[in-house]
């Protein structure tokens, strides 16, 4: 029997069209299982790893002379088991969006693929094992990516990432060698034991060179570019793997390769690390909050909360270069924090954007709205992820933020320039990034969920699947955990922190009970306190809102006030551009976005306006000041090189002849 | 320095309050002394909204009571509307009558909101106040000075 | 950290009560001050008082085509604003819910209802609500940071952001109020403060015309009960915000964290008279100034994020050794 | 007076010191700048004053007698002067920075202050030597001042902040300049006030305003 091609979108013919559904569905589950199930795998083995000796295999047979070698430890299962949550979640939502959106089944191929190339980075234990999965699980991501190619926008997304993620590559492989050099082995246990040996500056080559493989696969500035292209771009579940999971492996590669095995690090390791984290963190959050396409400001919300990590991981490391190791586990333990409810978070969001998707074919706030009434369940799934990633309490982002804010208020400044002028500009970076993270989510949620809908899609929305809806599910009870009962992760915490000494590590870190106890400082909190107090609390006002009750009028369902219209079309309400318009303004000078006002009249009078259009382009300043040089210095570099390929094969010949003898006399 | 010594100069300067006229219209919701109100100038020739601009200024005080312009219907008790309805603005009231929660009130200030004044059987005029919607309370005068507003207006608020 | 005793918990719902009680009559104060001043005799301070019991007796009207969220938004503001007044040592210290929430968590919970209003507001679907919201949640966002930085200078005389480590610090150590990072703290936090309650210059609560609106722009579509608890909550948001700034600043007459019924008294009047003079003060200021332009209020609270900044610097660096 | 006495005293007067220098780059009244600095001048006599009587040293109350004299009395009332007979120019035009960014600066250049005078706290930690980075600070915004602002009078201010920050940062690091430095100081800084209003009025009636942008159109 022959079908049309799997990538094809044409519609089946209609007597083939029941076996072909029918297949679909299998695949969809097949994969999205596949995928559970290694996420399953990764929790279970990465908690074993976290909580039981570490794990050690070594397969000699799979690669010439060194062999492949595994070494999950703690800091490596705590990656494994949050990469494997993420995965069962998107693993589930993925049997209902493969079949809504009629993946072909070469992007089904590829997602199990994708999440064992992402399960095999943090359980890797020596260069080449460890090179080898981070380059299987980029082009993995690459071709998940590309998986609707026919669309120019992702072709050119695809490019990008592709290019930026080659170079981070190039980075890290540089990195790695020179560090396995200067340690004496492959192994990253042999290289840990030698470390001490290392040179300064050896230390700081590696240092870095991760600092830019790492921080562009974590999104951090000035690397960030591929980010807010390729996440938007990719289906969603990709998406939701490469913001919640991927990126992460950029931040367990800094703590892996500089602060676990490299560290303990001078002091400006440390403070290089805050600033870029800072960096990062407010500007993406700047550009979250005036983005108007959803996934855009998700991905921009990702390269923030990947901003805060660092953030807290510089604090950490700087706060134990002076010593200081008990407020450097508080930072520490923050930026754990943060990375799992990220995680949780940001699965979430995109998930619930991907239903959106699925179900209106809009990503542009300014045309969404109105789903509160047909999407009711997404929605509240999205309001759960909006409201960890804003950090307000009773989300799953607050108590890693406050954990973060109580690490950098604490430091001990006496007599220490340094502290005392960093963490009071931190400080204020991070209220900065909470405060427009804030408005940002905002917008997503109220202009994309709540009012009225902008177009004739949003209108016709309709509710997302079951096993759409059990994954979102998944990533919600795991934000409600992080949210409310913090205390859970206490143990986890724990372990992972004692095979941190370098930051800390050794000493008590804050006690997360049902209290969380910050160590040696008289300072607690109790989110799930203040949830259960929240909610008499605001039982409590409701009581007070039916006094008075017997004597009202029946209740009555009135149109809106027009201001004595007869009604309000959907076109007056405030779209996600307007939203932000006034922060748009504030922060002019950073955003330079362009703006273009036209004003068209009337033939007949200059004083009656026919139609205003208003256009704003809220480009990505520093891609332009920084990218479009480098591109157009390659391109002229590229031009010039051209003229040796004149297309003779002789001199191709020549030129490799020429190679040839050139080695041969250095190598003499 | 200079403001507040001329607050001090200067003090109060609202006028004395009578006593509280009779009610005529029980208070909307049985509570007294609190009443809101939008303004619907229905087509007015700006007369009467002057002087209602009056009654609520520093000399005549309708605040003290309980009196209120309000900027929604929504929190309001009740419409204040003058001028003889226009045609353009004939929806516009019902609509806003329609916006204000029960239990409500309309009064009518001036002799076009009451019965059409100079304005009646014009080609533009749906007619009073009163042949729309039903109105409680009618301050006649072309236009009714602010007192006699304040005094309509203490017979529905009981103060 | 305090252990809690019976008559503490007594202290803490005295504190929720009398918000919830006084809040309206400071609402109407305010309002009186500013009346005598302007030569009216104005409504009385029961006349907010009499407005809410109206209002809980009107009508319950839903506007077509808001979900819950609007429904529900004005108990969230409300509640936040219970739960605070109940966590803050406005009577007595030994709430039992310090150790559960410090500064930075009463800094969530307050956001927390801002946002609950400014998605009321968005949810409404009219042009007035999303204004509102959009200018509210600017303003929100700027003032953020400000207000963690004040946080922060405070937390360093008491090494700790737990509001009794604060209060009481402040409380034995009297001299340290006089110290550059303590002023510069305050003049910050009065700005935010006033900011995030909606008062002149930064937004006029009094204000008819709507597009000068910011608070009242959100809350235009509320009626009726829901429209009262609203109005409630911002009353008893500019209560509790008042008795916070009183008690860090001027921590004089609040009951231990193990108070007598005499001390929980003497707690009570202390901080009513406190909250009163307050906003007393407000008042009268506010008679002297105009709004702003809405595009200058972020040079404003551009402005107190600089002092705050200096707040904590200069006590990091004034730092001199208390004894 | 007591010690703690003398430290909170001290604290406060270079805290407001510095405050007024921030508030003269937040407001753009110039008739409230003219009133800042006349605060800014108090603060500053205060310093002296303290130490003074702390110390039971007669010619540093003097010198603080006089400061407050010229730096609070006699300079903001010539300048005020000067204010009162530009009608029209009674604000500084937008300066060349907006006022959020000039708050930042300032903010930046504070801290700059804060860590640049940690050696000089170090060499000799006593009270006095705590607030000179609140001295060293006055003097960076003053600069600013002056680079950033658009009016002559505005920068006449900028000016005299610079004095007054020089002349703060060398009461608390030495106790005190000899007096008739101090009076030369303070003469130069009238005189040089005097010669500005001069040219400003002379400005003024050749151009008919003082925004000094205007004299780059004197170049050929």
């Amino acid at each position: 029997m022959t079908t049309a091609l799997p990538d094809s979108p044409t519609v089946p013919a209609l007597d083939k069209a029941l076996p072909a559904a029918r297949r679909a569905h299998a695949q969809a589950v097949a994969s999205g299982s596949v995928t559970a199930a290694l996420g399953v795998l990764g929790v279970a083995l990465g908690l074993s790893a976290v909580f039981g000796a570490p794990r050690h295999l070594r397969i000699g047979w799979l690669l010439p002379l060194v062999g492949v070698i595994f070494d999950l430890g703690p800091l490596g299962g705590f990656f494994v088991a949050a990469t494997g949550a993420v995965s069962i979640a998107v693993g589930i939502y993925a049997v209902g969006y493969a079949q809504r959106e009629h993946w072909a089944r070469f992007p089904l191929v590829m997602l199990p693929l994708f999440v064992a190339a992402m399960l095999l980075v943090p359980a890797a234990g020596s260069v080449t094992t460890f090179l080898l999965a981070w380059e299987l699980m980029a082009a993995a991501s690459l071709v998940l990516v590309l998986s609707e190619h026919h669309r120019a926008q992702v072709r050119s997304a695809g490019a990008f990432y592709a290019v930026m993620t080659q170079l981070g590559f190039a980075a890290i492989l540089l990195a790695l060698v020179v560090l396995s050099a200067a340690g004496g082995g492959d192994a990253f246990a042999t290289i840990a034991a030698g470390s001490g040996g290392i040179s300064g500056g050896t230390r700081t080559a590696v240092l870095l060179l991760t600092l830019m493989g790492f921080g562009s696969k974590a999104g951090l500035l000035p690397l960030h570019a591929w980010l807010p292209r390729a996440h938007p771009e990719a289906p969603s579940p990709v998406s939701a793997l490469m913001s919640a999971a991927m990126v992460n492996m950029g931040i367990y590669g800094l703590i892996r390769i500089d602060l676990q095995i490299l560290g303990p690090g001078p002091h400006w390791w440390g403070l290089t690390l805050m600033v870029f984290g800072a960096l990062s963190a407010v500007f993406g959050v700047l550009q979250a909050s005036v983005a108007t396409d959803l996934k855009r400001l998700l991905a921009y919300s990702t390269t923030e909360n990947m901003g805060l990590v660092t953030l807290a991981l510089g604090a950490a490391t700087l706060l134990s270069s002076y010593g200081a190791r008990q407020v450097a586990a508080m930072a520490m333990t923050a930026a754990l924090l943060l990375i799992l409810a990220h995680a949780a978070f940001k699965t979430l969001a995109f998930l619930g954007a991907g239903s959106v998707l699925a179900a209106t074919g809009l990503r542009d706030l300014d045309k969404l709205g109105g789903l509160a009434r047909r999407m009711p369940g997404t929605t509240v799934m999205f309001g759960i992820a909006a409201l960890g990633a804003s950090g307000l309490p009773l989300g799953a982002g607050f108590v890693g933020e406050w954990l973060l804010l109580q690490s950098l208020i604490h430091s001990p400044h006496e007599n220490n320039t340094l502290l005392a002028l960093t963490m009071p500009l931190s400080v204020g970076a991070v209220a900065l990034t909470t405060g427009l993270g804030i408005a940002a989510m905002v917008k997503a949620f109220g202009v994309g969920f709540l009012a009225r809908p902008r177009s004739a899609a949003a209108q016709a929305a309709r509710e997302a699947p079951t096993s759409m809806m059990a994954g979102m599910a998944l990533a919600a009870a795991a934000c409600g955990v992080f949210a409310v009962a913090p205390a859970a992760l206490g143990p986890l915490l724990k372990q992972v922190l004692a095979a941190l000494p370098t930051v800390g590590g050794n000493e008590a870190g804050p006690a997360l009970g049902a209290y969380l106890r910050l160590p040696g400082i008289p300072g607690s909190m109790s989110p799930g306190l203040i949830a259960v107090a929240l909610v008499v609390a605001v039982l409590l006002a409701l009581g007070l809102g039916r006094w008075g009750l017997r004597h009202r009028p029946a209740a009555a369902v009135v149109p809106l006030w027009a201001c004595g219209a007869d009604s309000l079309s959907s076109k007056m309400q405030y779209t996600a551009t307007s939203f932000a318009e006034p922060l748009q303004r504030v922060f002019d000078n950073v955003l330079k976005p362009e703006t273009d006002v036209e004003v068209t009249h009337f033939a007949e009078s200059q004083y009656l306006v026919e139609k205003v259009t208003y256009r704003t382009l809220q480009a990505d300043p520093l891609e332009q000041r920084l990218y479009t040089p480098v591109v157009r210095a390659v391109t002229t570099w590229a031009q010039w090189v051209r003229r040796a390929h004149p297309g003779s094969v002789h001199l191709y010949l020549a030129y490799g002849a020429l190679g040839l003898l050139i080695v041969l006399v250095i190598s003499r | 320095m200079s403001w507040i010594a001329k607050i001090g100069r200067v003090g109060r300067i609202v006028e004395p309050a009578d006593d509280a006229p009779a009610t005529t219209v029980a208070p909307p919701t049985g509570v007294g002394g609190s009443l809101q109100l939008r303004h619907v100038d229905a087509g007015s020739c700006n007369g009467c909204e002057l002087e209602i601009a009056g009654a609520f200024c520093s000399v005549y005080d309708a605040e003290r009571f309980g009196a209120r312009i309000v900027a929604s219907p929504r929190h309001a008790d009740g419409l204040i509307a003058t001028g003889v309805v226009t045609r353009n603005m004939h929806q516009p009231l019902l609509n806003t009558l329609k916006a204000v929660p029960e239990p409500r009130v309309v009064i009518a200030v001036g002799d076009c909101a009451c019965n059409g004044g100079a304005f009646a059987r014009g080609y533009g005029v749906v007619g009073s106040v009163a042949d729309v919607i039903p109105v409680d309370v009618e301050i006649p005068g072309c236009p009714p000075t602010p007192a006699q507003i304040i005094a309509a207006l203490r017979t529905v608020t009981g103060r | 950290m305090s252990t809690t005793t019976g008559l503490a918990a007594l202290a803490t719902l005295l504190q929720v009560v009398a918000v919830v009680a006084a809040a309206p009559l400071l609402v109407g104060g305010m309002r009186q001050v500013r009346a005598r001043l302007e030569g009216r005799a104005g409504g009385g301070i029961g006349q907010p008082w009499r407005d809410l019991r109206k209002l809980l007796r009107k009508q319950q009207i839903t506007p077509a085509g808001t979900t819950v969220v609007f429904g529900f938004a004005p108990a969230v503001v409300a509640g936040t604003t219970l739960l605070i007044a109940a966590i803050l040592p406005l009577i007595a210290l030994g709430s039992p819910l310090d150790p559960a929430a410090d500064l930075f968590g009463v800094v969530g919970l307050l956001f927390l209802g801002t946002v609950a209003l400014t998605l009321a507001g968005l949810d409404t679907g009219t042009a007035f609500g999303g204004m509102g919201s959009s200018r509210e949640i600017t303003i929100a966002a700027l003032v953020e940071p400000t207000i963690v930085l004040a946080v922060f200078a405070l937390s360093i005389p008491g090494h700790s952001a737990n509001l009794a480590a604060i209060v009481s610090a402040t409380a034995d150590h009297p001299g340290q109020l006089v110290s550059p990072g303590s002023l510069l703290a305050f003049v910050a936090l009065a700005i935010v403060i006033i900011a995030e309650t909606g008062r002149l210059p930064v937004d006029n609560p009094s204000t008819h015309l709507e597009l000068t609106m910011i608070h009242e722009a959100m809350v235009l579509e509320y009626s009726g009960p829901k429209l009262a608890l609203v109005e409630w909550a911002s009353g008893m948001r500019l209560t509790v915000l008042l008795g916070l700034i009183a008690n860090l600043f001027l921590p004089w007459g609040i009951a231990g964290a193990d108070p007598s019924m005499l001390a929980i008294l003497i707690g009570l009047v202390a901080i009513s008279v406190k909250i009163a003079l307050l906003a007393g003060v407000l008042a009268t200021v506010e008679i002297f100034i105009a709004k702003l332009r809405y595009f200058r209020i972020p040079e404003l609270l551009a402005g107190s994020f600089l002092l705050a900044l200096l707040a904590v610097t200069a006590s990091y660096f004034f730092a001199t050794p208390t004894n | 007076m007591t010690q703690a006495t003398y430290n909170g005293v001290l604290n406060l007067a270079a805290g407001a010191f510095l405050l007024a220098a921030v508030l003269i780059v937040w407001r753009r009244e110039l008739r409230s700048i003219v009133a800042l600095l006349a605060w800014q001048g108090i603060a500053l006599a205060a310093i002296p004053l303290t130490e003074g009587i702390y110390q039971h040293d007669a010619a540093l109350i003097v010198v603080g007698v006089v400061v407050l004299l010229l730096r609070a009395v006699a300079l903001p009332l010539l300048l005020a002067r000067a204010v009162g007979t530009e009608p029209g120019e009674r604000r500084e035009s937008t300066p060349l920075v907006n006022t959020t960014t000039s708050l930042l600066i300032t903010a930046g250049l504070t801290i700059l202050a804060y860590a640049v005078t940690r050696p000089i706290i170090a060499l000799d930690p006593s009270p006095s030597t705590r607030a000179v980075p609140a001295a060293f600070a006055v003097i960076l915004i003053a600069v600013f001042v002056m680079v950033s602002r658009r009016r002559a009078l505005s920068q006449a201010v900028g000016f005299m902040m610079l004095d007054n920050g020089i002349a703060a940062t060398a009461f608390l690091i030495t106790a005190g300049v000899p007096l008739i430095v101090e009076l030369g100081a303070s003469l130069d800084v009238l005189f040089a006030v005097l010669v500005l209003g001069l040219l400003t009025g002379h400005m003024r009636r050749t151009f008919g305003g003082t925004d000094l942008d205007q004299l780059r159109e004197l170049r050929g």
